[in-house]
C-alpha cells in the first residue's frame, strides 16, 4: 500500500503491466532515460530495458502508426505523446487505422494499444501544452477514450487499459499528476471500463465532469453542501463508449444536471452528455442542463489560463442557478 | 585570397539495376537462381493471371458489378516480383495497387473482389493471415511496416516487413518518418516504391526535385536502389539483396522499382484529361509481360502452346473467382457493431438492436 | 442565370473569386488540368493559369500548412483536400496554427484561408472516402465550419467563405454534387456566413439538419405533412461558430426537435445541437430531443453503407415518436 | 559468371563549411566581405547580448517571474549568424530556441519575455511584423516558411523564408513535406537545422541514421550543406549562399548547424539525467562566443575593455527590458474572445459578456 500521486500510479500501473505481460511495450519521446518529462515512465528503462522501453525520434504520426503495427504483429503498445498538444499528427492513424483494423479485417488484425499523454490546463505550461483534446478522440468510432481522475482510478483504468483487446486513447490530467496523493494497492486490479463513478451522491443536482474538472466538481459539491444543496459527482472516465446509465439514473432522481469540462464548449464532450440527457431523462428534468466550460476561444497563454478554466465556484453556480427553477 | 571553407563530408551514390532490356535480353546474367527457367516462369504466369484479374476487375466495374478498382496494368512486375522472394512468414504491407503481390501471396481472386465490390470480408484473408489489408490512405502503411518490423526484431525472427506505395507517396511525411525510425532502429523492413510516373495526374516530375525516388532513402541513412520495375528479373535481385540485409540484421532498405502506370488511376478516373496518348503507347514498348515473355520464348522455355493454355487457365479461375464472388452472400447490417470490438459494449446495444430492426437500406 | 449542380456551383464561385480578387490561389491534389477528381476546379487552369491553380504534391499536412503561411502573407488559399479520409493529416496544422494565428499574434498576422473537402457518404465510394468529419474541426475555436447543401448554397456560401478574413472549413456533401440543379445566379453575392436557413417552416416538429442529410430532412418533411405533421426543416450551414438562435426560436414554437447527420452518434455535432435545446429551450420541450444519426462503428463499405446512412423514413420515424409526446 | 546489373545512376556529396577553428583561428578565407571586422564585431555583440538575456531569463524563471524557457547558450552562432545576413524584408519561421535571431531581426527583449510570461502579445512585434512567432510544435513551422516562400515567388519578390528547426525536428513529416514541396516548386526559401545534437533527452544518434542533418535534403533533390554552427563566419558563408540561391530564383537549400546544446533543454528539464557532465563540459571547448572573442582579440578589434563596456550595456538594456516586462499590465480576460476573428461572431458575444463579469480568475 503506497500513498502516491496520479503519475506514481501511471508508473506503477505500466511497470505492473510490463512485468505480468511480456508484450507490453512502452514507447515515445523521452520515456527511457529520461523517464518521460512528468516522470511518468522513470524507471522502466531499467527495469525492462530499451527494447521495451524505447525513445522514439519526434514523429508522433509514426508513434501512433508504428504502434499500430506493433499491436498487429501481437505486442501490447503503450506509447506516449508527451503532451496535448502535439496528438493531432496521431489523430490520422488512430481514425483511420487503429480503430478501424478489426472491423476492417474482421477481426483478422486487432489492434491492442493504447495512446497516453498528459492533457488538459492548469500548471502555466508554454504555448500548446496544455490543450483539452478529448473530444477528437471521443468521436471515433472503434476506440476507447479513458480519463483517470485519482491516482487509484489511473492505475485501475490504464491497467484495464492496456490488457484491453483494442485500442484505448488514455489521458493524464496533467494538472492531478502530483495535485494529492492516495493510497493505492499494486495488487494489479484493474478497474472496469465503459462505465461512470459515482464520486458522491446528492439527491438535488448532478454534477457530471472527468479529469481535473473532477476535483472542481467535488470542491463545488463540498460549496453547495455547505449551503444546503446535495449535489451527486459522476466521475465519467470512459467517455467512449459511453455508458450514459448511471447519469440517466442521477438526473431521474435529481431533475438537474451541469456538466463541466475543460475543453471549449462547442462540440466538447459534454454537448454528448446534455444530449444523452434531453434524449433519455427529459421528461424528469426540472432545469435546463448547464455546461460550465472552457470558452469557444484558443487555450490562452498562462497569465489567461485561470480566467480560460472553469473552476468549482462557476460550477456551484451553474448549481445554484439550476436550483433556482422549480 | 579566399576558399568556401568546405570539403564534402559524405557522399552517395543511388545504383541502378536492370538484367533484362526492354527488347527481353539478358544484359547481365542475375546472381545464383534469379534467372532459373522454372522459376521465371512461374513469375511469368502470375503476372499474366494478375493482367487477366485486373481486366476482369475493370470489366466487372464497368458492368456494375463492382466497386471503383484501381488496376496494376503496365506494374506486374513489380508486385509478382517482390512477393515472389518474399518468405510466407513475412508480412506484406500493400497499398491499393498491389494485387499482383497480393494474389502471390495467397489472398484470392475472390476475396480482393470482395473487397472492391465494397465488403470487409474481403480483407479476411484465409491465407496470408498477417499481410495488412488493401491500404487506401496513401503512404499510411509504412509506420505499420516499422511496427511490424519492429515486432519481428524483438521477438528475433528472420521475418521481414515489406510495404509497397506509389511514387506519390513518397512526398507524405508518413513515408519518411517511418523510413527514418525504420533506419535508426535498423529494422528488418523494406519499402518498396512502385514509380509508375503518375499520382493520379501528378506527373513524377512535379512530385519532387529528387531525381530519383531512390535517394529518398540517404535523409534515412539507409540504402536505396533504383531498378527497371518492368524488368521482373531486377525486382527480384533488388528485392532479394533487401530481404537479405533485412533479415541478417543489416536494416532496411528502399527500392524504387520505375514502371509505368499503362491505364487509368482508377476506373474513376480517365487519364486521357491529362496525359497523351503518345506518353502512354511509348510505354507500351517497354511493358513487362511481353519483355518476360520475349525472353522465355527465346530461351525456349516458353511456347505459343503455354501461352493459349495459361490463357484459359487463368480465365476459368477468374470466372471460378468472380462466380464466387458474386454468390456471396449479403452481409449483415449488425456486422457493422459486430466487428467494431472484441466484445460489443453494453452501451451499444441499443444501437446494435436499431440495426435489427432497421429493415431495408436507405441508399 | 445558370441551372447547375452543386459542384458546378462551387466551380463558378472559385472562378468568381479568382476573377474579382487576384490573391484567391486554388491548391491541392489534381485540382490542376485534371479539374479535381469531381471537377470542381474545372477548368480554373486554363483560365487563371498554372501559378494560381496549383497540383501539389501528395500531402496533406503540408497543404494545410503551407496555406497557413500563404494566407499570412496576405493571399486567399483555396486548398481542396481528395476525399474526407485524407483531412485527418491537416487537423493539426488547422488546431495548432490556422485556428490560432490571429490570436497567437494579437492579429498581427492573420489566416484568410479555406480548406474544401467532399465528404460524406452515399456513392458508393472506397474505404476512406465516405467519412464525415464535421465535428473534428467543429471543435476548434479560431475555424468556421460551413456545409452547403444545394447549389446556391454552395455559391454563396463559398464565396463568403473565401471572402472571410479568418479561416474557413468548407465541407461539401459529395452525394450532393450532382443530385439536383438549380438555378444560380452568378452575381458574385454571398451568404451570410453564422447562420441558418430555414429552409420549410412548420409548427410542429423542428428538423435540424446539414450537408446532404437536408434532402432526407426535407423529404421526410414532405412525408409527414402527408400525415398532418408540419415539420420546419433548418439547415445549420455554418456549423461554427453556431447561431443557435432560429433553432431555438423553432423549437420554442413546435416543442420537438429531430437532429439529423451522418456522423456517429457520440460525440457528433448533432449532440451540440442537442445540447443547445436543452440548454436554451428546455421549458418549450414537449419531447425529447431525438438524433437520428450514422452509428457508433466505423463507416461500413458500400454493400453496408445503405445501412449505416439516415435515411428520410428514418428521420420521419422519429418525427414521429416526438409526435406521440402529447 | 554474372553481375550485380547495377551501375550509379545518381551521386551525392554534402560539404562540410568551417572557417574559424576551435581555437578561434582563421582556417580558409572566407569570400567577399564575410569576415570583415565591424560585422564581426557585430556579431559578436549580439551574440553575447543573446547569451546575457538567455541567463536572465533563466534567472527570471527561477525566481517565478517567468514561465518555462528554453535557452540557446551555446548555439548563438546560429541564430545570429543566420539572421545578420537576412534582408528586414525577408521572412523569419524560428523554432522556439532562435531568439538569438529574433532579436536581430527587431524584436524586443520586453516582447519575448513577454511571450515566454504567458503573455500572447509578445508576438506581436513592433518590428518584423512579418516575421512569425516562436513555434512550440515542433517542425510545423517548415511548411509555413513553403507558404510564405510561395507568395514570394508568386509576387516575383526578391524575399526568401527562412525557417529554422531542431535536430529533433528533422525527423517530422512536417519537415520533409515542406522541403519536398519547397523542392519541386523552387521556392525561395532555406530551411536551417539548429543541430544541437540533443532533442530533450533523445541524442542525435538515436534520431535518425543519417551520418549528417544535411543529406536529408537528398531526399527533396535539393542542395544541403553542413556547417560548424559554433563558428559564425561559417553560418553566415552558408547562410549567404542558401538566400543568394534562392534569391536568384534557383531554390530553397538546406544548412544544417552543427552545435551543441549547453544548457538543459529548457528550465523544465534537468540534462543531468540522461547525459554526462563530461560531454557537455568538453563541448564547452568549441562553444561560438570565446571562439570568435579569440579571434577578434587577436586581430586587434576587440580589448578587454571594449568587453567590460559592451557586458555592462547588455546587462543595462536588459535590465530595461526586464522593467518593462514586469510593468506589462494584466492581459484583459476579454482577449481571448476579442482575437479571435477579425469580427467577434454575435454567436459569441454571450460567452465574452460571461468573462467580463467573471471577476477572479480560478487558479
Ligand atoms: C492521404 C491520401 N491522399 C489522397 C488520396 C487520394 N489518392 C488516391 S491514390 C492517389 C495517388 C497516389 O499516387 P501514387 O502514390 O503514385 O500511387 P498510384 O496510384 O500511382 O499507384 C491519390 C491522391 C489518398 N488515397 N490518400
Ligand atoms: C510535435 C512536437 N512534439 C513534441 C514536442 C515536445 N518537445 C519540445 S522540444 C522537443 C525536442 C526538440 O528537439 P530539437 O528539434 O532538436 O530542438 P531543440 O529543443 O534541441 O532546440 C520536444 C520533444 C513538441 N514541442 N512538438
Ligand atoms: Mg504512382
Ligand atoms: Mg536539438
Amino acid at each position: 500500500m503506497l500513498e502516491i500521486a496520479l503519475v506514481e500510479a501511471v508508473n506503477l500501473a505500466l511497470a505492473r503491466a510490463m512485468t505480468e505481460d511480456e508484450r507490453v511495450v512502452v514507447l515515445g519521446e523521452d520515456v527511457g532515460r529520461d523517464g518521460g518529462v512528468f516522470r511518468a515512465t522513470l524507471g522502466l528503462v531499467d527495469r525492462f530495458g530499451p527494447q521495451r522501453v524505447r525513445d522514439t525520434p519526434l514523429a508522433e504520426a509514426a508513434i501512433a502508426g508504428l504502434s499500430v503495427g506493433l499491436a498487429a504483429e501481437g505486442f501490447r503498445p503503450v506509447a506516449e505523446i508527451q503532451f496535448d498538444g502535439f496528438m493531432f499528427p496521431t489523430i490520422d492513424q488512430m481514425v483511420n487505422h487503429a480503430a478501424r483494423l478489426r472491423t476492417r479485417t474482421r477481426g483478422r488484425l486487432t489492434c491492442p494499444m493504447v495512446l497516453r499523454a498528459p492533457y488538459g490546463g492548469g500548471i502555466h505550461a508554454p504555448e500548446h501544452h496544455s490543450d483539452s483534446v478529448e473530444t477528437f478522440f471521443a468521436h471515433i468510432p472503434g476506440l476507447r477514450v479513458v480519463i483517470p481522475s485519482s491516482p487509484r482510478r489511473a492505475y485501475g483504468l490504464l491497467l484495464a487499459a492496456i490488457r484491453d483487446p483494442d485500442p484505448v486513447v488514455f489521458l493524464e490530467p496533467k494538472r492531478l499528476y502530483r495535485l494529492s496523493r492516495e493510497t493505492v494497492e499494486d495488487d494489479g486490479a484493474a478497474l472496469e471500463l465503459d462505465t461512470c463513478f459515482m464520486l458522491r451522491d446528492g439527491g438535488d443536482v448532478t454534477l457530471v465532469a472527468w479529469g481535473a474538472m473532477i476535483v472542481e466538481a467535488l470542491a463545488a459539491a463540498d460549496l453547495l453542501a455547505s449551503e444546503g444543496i446535495e449535489a451527486a459527482v459522476l466521475d465519467v472516465a470512459t467517455l467512449t463508449p459511453l455508458d450514459a446509465t448511471p447519469i440517466l439514473r442521477s438526473v431521474t432522481t435529481t431533475g438537474r444536471c451541469v456538466i463541466a469540462h475543460e475543453a471549449p464548449l462547442t462540440g466538447g464532450f459534454g454537448g454528448e452528455i446534455a444530449a444523452r440527457v434531453a434524449e433519455g431523462a427529459l421528461l424528469s428534468l426540472l432545469a435546463p442542463v448547464r455546461r460550465v466550460t472552457g470558452y469557444d476561444c484558443v487555450m490562452p497563454l498562462p497569465r489567461l489560463e485561470g480566467h480560460y478554466l472553469p473552476g468549482a465556484e462557476r460550477i456551484a453556480a451553474a448549481a445554484r442557478e439550476v436550483m433556482s427553477y422549480r | 585570397m579566399h576558399d568556401s571553407g568546405a570539403s564534402a563530408i559524405a557522399t552517395f551514390s543511388i545504383p541502378f539495376v536492370r538484367h533484362l532490356s526492354v527488347e527481353g535480353e539478358l544484359v547481365s546474367a542475375p546472381p545464383g537462381e534469379a534467372a532459373a527457367s522454372e522459376t521465371l516462369v512461374a513469375l511469368y504466369r502470375a503476372m499474366v493471371l494478375t493482367r487477366a484479374f485486373d481486366e476482369k476487375a475493370v470489366a466487372l466495374q464497368r458492368t456494375g458489378q463492382l466497386g471503383t478498382y484501381a488496376s496494376s496494368l503496365g506494374q506486374e512486375a513489380v508486385g509478382v516480383g517482390l512477393a515472389s522472394i518474399m518468405r510466407p512468414e513475412d508480412v506484406l504491407l500493400p497499398s491499393f495497387r498491389e494485387q499482383g503481390a497480393m494474389l502471390w501471396r495467397g489472398v484470392s481472386m475472390t476475396e480482393l473482389l470482395r473487397y472492391w465490390g465494397g465488403d470487409e470480408r474481403g480483407s479476411d484473408f484465409a491465407a496470408a493471415r498477417r499481410d495488412f489489408p488493401v491500404c487506401i490512405p496513401v503512404a499510411s502503411q509504412f509506420p505499420h511496416a516499422v511496427g511490424v518490423a519492429l515486432a519481428m526484431k524483438m521477438r528475433q525472427e528472420a521475418r521481414v516487413a515489406v510495404a509497397v506505395g506509389g511514387d506519390g507517396a513518397t512526398s507524405k511525411g508518413d513515408f519518411y518518418e517511418a523510413l527514418n525510425i525504420a533506419g535508426v532502429w535498423k529494422l528488418p523492413a523494406v519499402f518498396v516504391v512502385n514509380n509508375n510516373q503518375w499520382a493520379i495526374s501528378v506527373p513524377r516530375s512535379a512530385q519532387t526535385a529528387a531525381a530519383t525516388l531512390a535517394q529518398k532513402a540517404v535523409a534515412a541513412g539507409v540504402p536505396g536502389v533504383q531498378v527497371d520495375g518492368n524488368d521482373v528479373i531486377a525486382v527480384r535481385v533488388a528485392m532479394a539483396e533487401a530481404l537479405e540485409r533485412a533479415r541478417s540484421g543489416e536494416g532496411p532498405s528502399l527500392v524504387e522499382a520505375l514502371t509505368y502506370r499503362l491505364a487509368d488511376h482508377t476506373t474513376a478516373d480517365d487519364a486521357r484529361r491529362y496525359r497523351d496518348d503518345g506518353e502512354v503507347s511509348a510505354h507500351w514498348k517497354s511493358e513487362p509481360v511481353a519483355r518476360l515473355r520475349s525472353y522465355l520464348v527465346r530461351e525456349g522455355v516458353w511456347t505459343k502452346t503455354d501461352e493459349t493454355e495459361h490463357l484459359a487457365r487463368c480465365r476459368a479461375e477468374i470466372e471460378t473467382a468472380v462466380a464466387a464472388y458474386l454468390a456471396t452472400p449479403a452481409p449483415l447490417p449488425t456486422d457493422m457493431m459486430d466487428w467494431l470490438f472484441a466484445e460489443l459494449p453494453p452501451a451499444l446495444a441499443a444501437q446494435r438492436r436499431a440495426l435489427t430492426a432497421a429493415g431495408a437500406p436507405h441508399a
